[in-house]
């Protein structure tokens, strides 16, 4: 396969299916959460790191005898190692018997949210969640180091010449994402909101809402969104998420509890503890979907910024030809 | 009475769907070039999306389920032929000829 | 709030590095992250001194009980390794500002210090959890802020060695998902502690055995142990100073810390040194590690990639006294955890200064340095020697000790090559040691003058640390000998299997 | 016997091919396409545990006792998260590869990167 695009759509591809795969496993929530990362943001990401490297591979050799080596030695192994697992279903494996009946038959009382994973994940296992808050957060100011710039005032003249060009050759993609934007922010926003009751949370909620931003921007050109969302307060948003999500933590410290203990923010444990995964979710939220846009804003920063100096050669070298 | 007649114009829904699915699958392998890969593609993937989400409204004819399920066929009748509006666009933008005659 | 030492030791990097992008100027993020820093050592000391006096600390995250909930525990190793970390990483900052202003490009400052924050948090947060998955979310958080960091370096080959970092690391990390899977499959735990009372029952299945081969071997991609370790150069030599230093002296001890934890406290003994030849494997790994990678470093003519070779070199003795695993033993190799953090922590960062007033870590650079930047290259020769393990410096604390547990354990040849291997180490810092003292300045370096002190204060701090442990050595000597005595189930009550 | 096994020895192979593309492919994007498959497949591996035959989705309603494990589902929503950060990170770097050495193929990068040794 030397066409990259069919590569990355590919790809694209099994993540959608692994994220039906994990309907029929009942994990609905991590089937939301592939389908959104694996068959979306990842394969967008992709695509649009394609378009500045050049979507064919270059015919090399590779090694693969080695590389063959170790991959049938690594599954060699794992396979010897799955002869002793319990099988596939079982209800009495030791996976089903040591922690998990505590949290499906306790976390009602204890929290009194329907959706098991939720609540494991919110406030059972919390410490866990704010680490991946923290981990998003990492990725998007590892992206700002690496990819944002100083822009200047002539890029965003010219692109936005190539604006209205743009503006005729895209006019039903436009309409009708116009018209679905707002379903989209408030599909995230019940995402956001319903993560107690059924499939959902901070995360998916995040995901969706920087989708519809980046619609809006792929559409309607980078200068344009630019001039709707301030760079800097994405930015701040993105560390509001993660230090909503600490400050949550800190409290119940303040209130003599443990860290991320949420019934310390209420007089009746389970308000508490609603409340607090209220809040955290929230700020799952926030940090997600800016440091998505973050991560998105800058990369097709970069492409503008390669795509105006390919523009510049191009006009330099023509001009060069003509007076020779 | 009533639910058997559900049951079984759901059930017809289902098939017709999934038959359309599978025709536009087919369609996607044997047709020769990109325009009718994607006519195929795109019109059966719109109309057998719709015809299973009637099926399964079919199913279960009260409650929330019913609207849910409409927002969802109303959102596909929307999203999928600008998907494919946008796609023939860009084949047409990168200089892809149709194969006009074939022999 | 003593009684939340434990979680205040992550979190306050952790929360500090959002509140950093708040802050505009680079001087006051510079500052505030010392401040953080400093704050997070202070944290540690007094963490060290509790688990001294009172055992193990257990804090649990959510007022969850352990299985259900995450929970941290620190007994003396995990005291010690939170000690060394924090240490370093307040000392190298204090000339951070002064070496990052020349290699960063303003606007990325800010990230820099953000990300270095991440860094630091995530690799206490790796030592200080008792839960393995824990482990493998802040050893990302690490890892994710160490690729970006890495990539800052000027030199476009920062970009691909971070690259492969990126690529390596993520292997590791995956393999560690996929025994953590496995001994979660047969347990039905991730608590390390729970593991550890459950694992024993199930310990002759083969799913056990994969488990503990997946978490080893990620676990040693991460170390850069021998065979594994062609990403380590590079990253190392191309990065910005101040983060090699950082890393050099703390990334692989973190990983150290988790070959131990995972083998001794988590698999137990018993079954970590029967389940697979590991003692063997180890001792030729670690042995092949020292012999080749010293050579190596004899042939470079960078000097950070010489150091990087070198460090290669310093973590087969670590893994030498692992795989010798009697208490002596694997006090050595906590002994040579610490100094090795010294000593590489002063060696990078002097090389940080000279490459602040050069420009470059070439070996022909540094002729005649000696007399024009006297007090970084005295730095430098006694780090050196330290490497070496010259009397009197730390370096000879812990060779002494290794010696000692291969002696006790029988091992005379063992003895005999770990002399050797310091052999080697005498070629390479004379390589540079007669560059600096016996060869003229380059005419375009005649006017280098001596570091600014933001430099040689850190250093010196470093090196009079390297000294001072190599002479009075109550301190380290005490700390690891409690944690490899806790380690061997004396008084921790941590791994302690039949 | 052992066919209970079946879905393991599936998400092995899978994790193995992608495991194999990252080792064996010179070309940058589609090594980190290879690590997006073999972590992928991990995740697989993990939800595959949890199932219980006849549980349902770990959502508490009337009249379902059967459930399957949650602790798996949460783990994975993590990783999925660690895993597109680490993608978006690595292809950002490959952005910055490109710029910097005009190709994407480790053996020409490593060629130019010996030319200037």
């Amino acid at each position: 396969m030397k066409d990259l695009l069919a590569v990355v759509m590919l790809a694209g591809i099994y993540g959608l299916l692994s994220a039906s795969f994990f309907v029929t496993m009942d994990a609905v929530d991590v089937a939301f959460t592939e389908a959104s990362v694996g068959a979306g943001i990842s394969t967008l990401l992709m695509l649009v790191t394609i378009t500045m490297t050049g979507r064919s591979e270059h015919p090399t050799r590779h090694k693969p005898v080695l590389a063959l080596a170790v991959v049938v030695i690594t599954g060699g192994l794992l396979i010897y190692g799955t002869l002793d697992m319990p099988h596939f279903g079982y209800a009495e494996a030791p996976v089903h018997t040591h922690v998990a009946p505590h949290y499906i038959n306790d976390s009602m009382q204890e929290i009194g949210i329907p959706n098991i994973v939720t609540s494991v994940l919110a406030s059972y296992r919390g410490f866990d969640t704010f680490g991946e808050v923290v981990v998003i957060f990492t990725a998007g100011m590892g992206i700002l180091a690496l990819l944002s710039m100083v822009r200047r005032r002539e890029d965003s003249a010219s692109s936005d010449s190539l604006n209205d060009s743009m503006h005729e050759q895209y006019l039903v993609l436009r309409i009708v994402t116009k018209i679905l934007i707002p379903f989209i922010l408030l599909f995230a926003l019940y995402v956001q909101f319903h993560g107690d009751y059924g499939p959902g949370g901070g995360f998916q909620a995040g995901v969706i809402f920087a989708a519809a931003i980046i619609l809006y921007a792929m559409l309607f050109g980078m200068s344009t969104a630019r001039r709707v969302i301030n760079q800097s307060y994405i930015r701040f948003f993105a560390a509001i998420g993660v230090l909503l999500y600490g400050c949550v933590g800190v409290v119940s410290l303040l209130n003599g509890k443990n860290f991320l203990d949420y019934s310390a923010l209420s007089a009746d444990p389970v308000a508490g503890q609603h409340l607090g995964i209220l809040l955290i979710e929230l700020g799952v939220g926030f940090t997600v979907a800016s440091v998505m846009v973050i991560i998105f804003f800058n990369f097709e920063g970069r492409r503008e910024k390669l795509q105006s100096q390919e523009n510049k050669n191009n006009e330099n070298n023509n001009k060069g030809n003509k007076k020779t | 009475m009533m639910d058997t007649l559900m049951n079984i114009s759901s059930t017809l829904f289902l098939l017709t769907g999934s038959f359309l699915c599978i025709s536009g699958g087919v369609g996607i392998l044997r047709f020769p070039d990109f325009y009718t890969r994607m006519h195929a593609v795109g019109v059966t993937d719109t109309s057998a999306t719709a015809m299973i989400l009637i099926g399964l409204m079919l199913q279960n004819p009260d409650g929330l389920v019913v609207i849910k399920l409409i927002i969802i066929l109303l959102m596909t009748l929307f999203i999928s032929p600008t998907a494919s509006h946008a796609l023939a666009r860009a084949a047409i933008h990168n200089n892809h000829k149709p194969v006009l005659d074939k022999t | 709030m003593l009684a939340h030492l434990p979680i205040l030791q992550v979190i306050v990097p952790l929360m500090a590095a959002p509140l950093c992008l708040l802050i505009v100027r680079p001087r006051l993020v510079w500052l505030f992250t010392l401040i953080v820093s400093g704050l997070a050592f202070l944290i540690s000391v007094l963490l060290l001194q509790q688990v001294m006096a009172s055992g193990t600390i257990i804090y649990g995250l959510g007022g969850w009980d352990a299985p259900w909930g995450i929970e941290y525990r620190i007994d003396q190793l995990n005291a010690l390794l939170l000690l060394i970390i924090s240490a370093i990483s307040t000392i190298v900052l204090l000339a951070a500002h002064t070496s990052i202003r020349q290699e960063i490009s303003e606007d990325r400052q800010t990230f820099f210090y953000v990300l270095y924050l991440l860094s630091l948090a995530g690799m206490l947060g790796i030592v200080a959890t008792g839960d393995a998955f824990n482990v493998f979310v802040f050893l990302e958080i690490s890892s994710l802020s160490a690729y970006a960091l890495i990539a800052l370096g000027k030199d476009r080959r920062a970009l691909w060695a971070s690259y492969q970092y990126l690529i390596m690391g993520t292997i590791g990390a995956t393999f560690i998902l996929i025994g953590i899977g496995l001994m979660y499959q047969m347990t039905g735990t991730l608590n390390m502690d729970d593991l550890s009372r459950r694992l024993p029952e199930v310990a002759n299945t083969r799913t056990v055995f994969t488990a503990f081969a997946f978490v080893i071997v990620g676990v040693c991609l991460k170390l850069a142990l021998f065979p594994l370790h062609l990403w380590l150069p590079n990253a190392y030599a191309y990065a910005p100073s101040i983060v090699t230093a950082f890393f050099a002296a703390t990334a692989t001890k973190v990983a150290i810390y988790l070959l131990i934890r995972f083998t001794f406290s988590v698999f137990g003994l018993s079954f970590s040194f029967t389940a697979l030849p590991l003692q063997i494997l180890f001792l030729i790994l670690g042995l092949a590690g020292i012999f080749v990678a010293s050579t190596i470093a004899i042939y470079q003519t960078n000097i950070k990639h010489l150091f990087a070779y070198s460090s290669i070199a310093q973590i087969g003795y670590m893994i030498v006294g692992f795989s010798i695993s009697t208490t002596t033993g694997l006090m050595a190799t906590l002994l040579h955890v610490f100094n090795h953090a010294l000593m590489k922590g002063a060696l990078f960062l002097a090389l940080g200064a000279v490459m602040y007033r050069i420009g470059s870590v070439q070996l022909n650079q540094f002729q005649g340095l000696g007399r024009q930047m006297p007090f970084t290259m005295a730095a430098i020769v006694i780090g050196g020697l330290s490497l070496i393990g010259v009397p009197l410096t730390v370096g000879f604390v812990s060779k002494w000790y290794l010696i000692l547990a291969a002696i006790e354990n029988g091992w005379w040849p063992v003895a005999v090559l770990i002399l050797l291997g310091s052999l080697l180490a005498v070629v390479y810092v004379w390589r540079l040691v007669e560059a600096a003292y016996f060869k003229s300045p380059l005419a375009a370096n005649e006017t280098v003058k001596e570091a600014p002190l933001s430099f040689l204060i850190p250093i010196w701090i470093l090196v009079i640390a390297n000294l001072y442990f190599g002479i009075d050595t109550r301190l380290s000597v005490e700390v690891a000998q409690a944690a490899s005595q806790g380690l061997f189930g004396g008084l921790s009550g941590v791994g302690v299997n039949q | 016997m052992l066919l209970g096994l079946y879905n393991y020895w599936i998400v092995v192979v899978l994790m193995m091919i992608g495991f194999y593309i990252v080792i064996a492919h010179g070309n940058l994007i589609k090594k980190i396409v290879g690590l997006t498959i073999f972590q992928t497949s991990v995740f697989i591996f993990y939800i595959s545990m949890a199932k219980v035959e006849g549980g349902t989705a770990p959502i508490i309603a009337e009249g379902i006792k059967l459930f399957s494990n949650p602790l798996p589902h949460v783990l994975i929503l993590t990783a999925i998260v660690v895993g597109i950060a680490t993608t978006a990170v690595g292809l950002a770097l490959v952005v910055r590869i490109k710029e910097a050495y005009g190709s994407i193929e480790e053996e020409e990068i490593q060629k130019k990167d010996n030319l200037d040794c």
